[in-house]
């Protein structure tokens, strides 16, 4: 583990990118590529969206937190809600699955796209963690 | 943003990041287009635009969806690469025209006039 | 109150410009001017490298809390470290103090000099709270 | 950063923010540049800094202590608003000459060689 660290912030749509900046800038730290910081900036944006969107209801008073891990070639970002949770998660994590018809449905699809693995974990009326992993190509 | 229309296309130039802080007013200014302008089909120009994510998408695809029943076309222009890749993975370059410019999508769409 | 955030980073080095630019993300909501940022970023380089560096004595395994707060008018910002604490905090704040002698004994002065109001907590062996509050010129 | 000799005058093209995390790789640059070269005066660039914080202001001066001893000068140039903030609050805008370019702090220092 080269670096870590973990930030908190009300669930406000104006969050979003706060938590992509930090991110980012963590990020950063070990040279990645654009575009990886570009995969990593907008898997962060739709994990944070959800937690605020669907664990929230967009009420503004939830607590968001974001961890970050940084290893010499990967990095591993969780994003945690304490909201209304997913009943099924593999249900979820189908593409165009939204149960809001608002939506696209493809948030989970972008982080499967932007990260190398992705997992989330939820309990009904607790809340959500999902936990994504990216190995930065290596350069060196 | 600035919105635009010639004829029967609109275009609406985005600007920054367009996410979940921005998608309420950009859904409203849209829309509030839409009813105002005697237009009917949609121009995209993302040259401003940084990034923009899913809940950015799904008000530019609604918007569009609101003119396809009445055989409105679908333009894009001015595709930064990680603009470019979520539209790609979204499926909606599949579904849009993409332009070289904003002016090239008018004359294209607007039939040359 | 209009938003908050808590950010928790290793004593690191590369952090403090994590801790500058989350804070400046964080205060640019309320479009401050550019001058007000730097502001912000300034005395937020200072009170992290202070926790750093004299709190853990170099150390790269404390943690090191960042906390900010947004109102109307006004940003607070508060950096807190688990460090070896200030024996004479009235002292520590004189210009020109430093109990290290390659350090210009500056860094409370600049806080002093971007913040509008500056307090730090202090308990020896415990730790280190320091609490900055800048006014926002209106230009609405 | 990019170090230049120019007769007995140091330029030290400074970049980026300078603060606790580039502060020992800038002092070992620094000083083992002032080891090497025969250099009597100090010029610090800062066109290309855009942050700097106690932590780098103590290095640069530490330098110039270094130097100040043996009839030394300290020069700067290429001031942003935050960086010539810093330095006036340190006082550095007291001890130090401001010059328009290295170019001309190299000419003005080095006695117009
Ligand atoms: N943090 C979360 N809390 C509760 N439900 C969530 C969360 N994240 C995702 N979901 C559920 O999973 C569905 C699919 O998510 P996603 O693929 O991101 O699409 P979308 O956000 O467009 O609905 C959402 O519609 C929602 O029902
Ligand atoms: N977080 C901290 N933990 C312990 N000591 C501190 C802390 N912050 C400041 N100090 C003490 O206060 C002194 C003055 O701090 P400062 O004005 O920032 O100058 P400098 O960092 O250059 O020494 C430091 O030399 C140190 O002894």
């Amino acid at each position: 583990m080269l670096n870590r660290f973990r930030l908190e912030f009300l669930s406000r749509p104006e969050n979003v990118g706060l938590a992509r900046v930090t991110v980012a800038a963590f990020a950063a730290q070990v040279d990645p590529t654009l575009e990886e910081l570009d995969d990593i900036k907008g898997a962060v944006s739709e994990a944070v969206a959800n937690a605020i969107i669907h664990g929230y209801g967009n009420s503004p008073d939830g607590i968001v937190v974001v961890e970050g891990v940084l290893y010499g070639d990967a990095i591993e970002v969780s994003v945690e809600d304490s909201g209304k949770g997913i009943e099924n998660v593999a249900q979820a994590m189908e593409p165009e699955f939204s149960t809001d018809p608002e939506r696209l449905g493809l948030g989970f699809s972008f982080m499967h796209a932007f990260m190398d693995s992705i997992s989330a974990d939820s309990v009904p009326g607790r809340g959500t963690r999902v936990v994504m992993r990216k190995q930065f190509a290596s350069r060196h | 943003m600035e919105i635009d229309s010639v004829g029967e296309v609109m275009v609406a130039r985005l600007q920054g990041e367009i996410d979940l802080k921005v998608s309420d007013a950009l859904r409203e200014a849209l829309d509030g287009a839409l009813e105002r302008l005697p237009v009917r089909h949609l121009v995209f120009d993302f040259e401003c635009v940084s990034f923009i994510d899913s809940t950015g998408l799904g008000v530019i695809l609604g918007r569009y969806k609101k003119v396809a029943g009445a055989g409105g076309k679908f333009g894009v222009t001015g595709l930064h690469p990680p603009v470019r890749r979520v539209l790609e993975l979204s499926g909606i370059l599949r579904i849009a025209q993409e332009f070289n410019s904003p002016g090239e999508a008018v004359r294209m769409l607007g039939g040359g006039a």
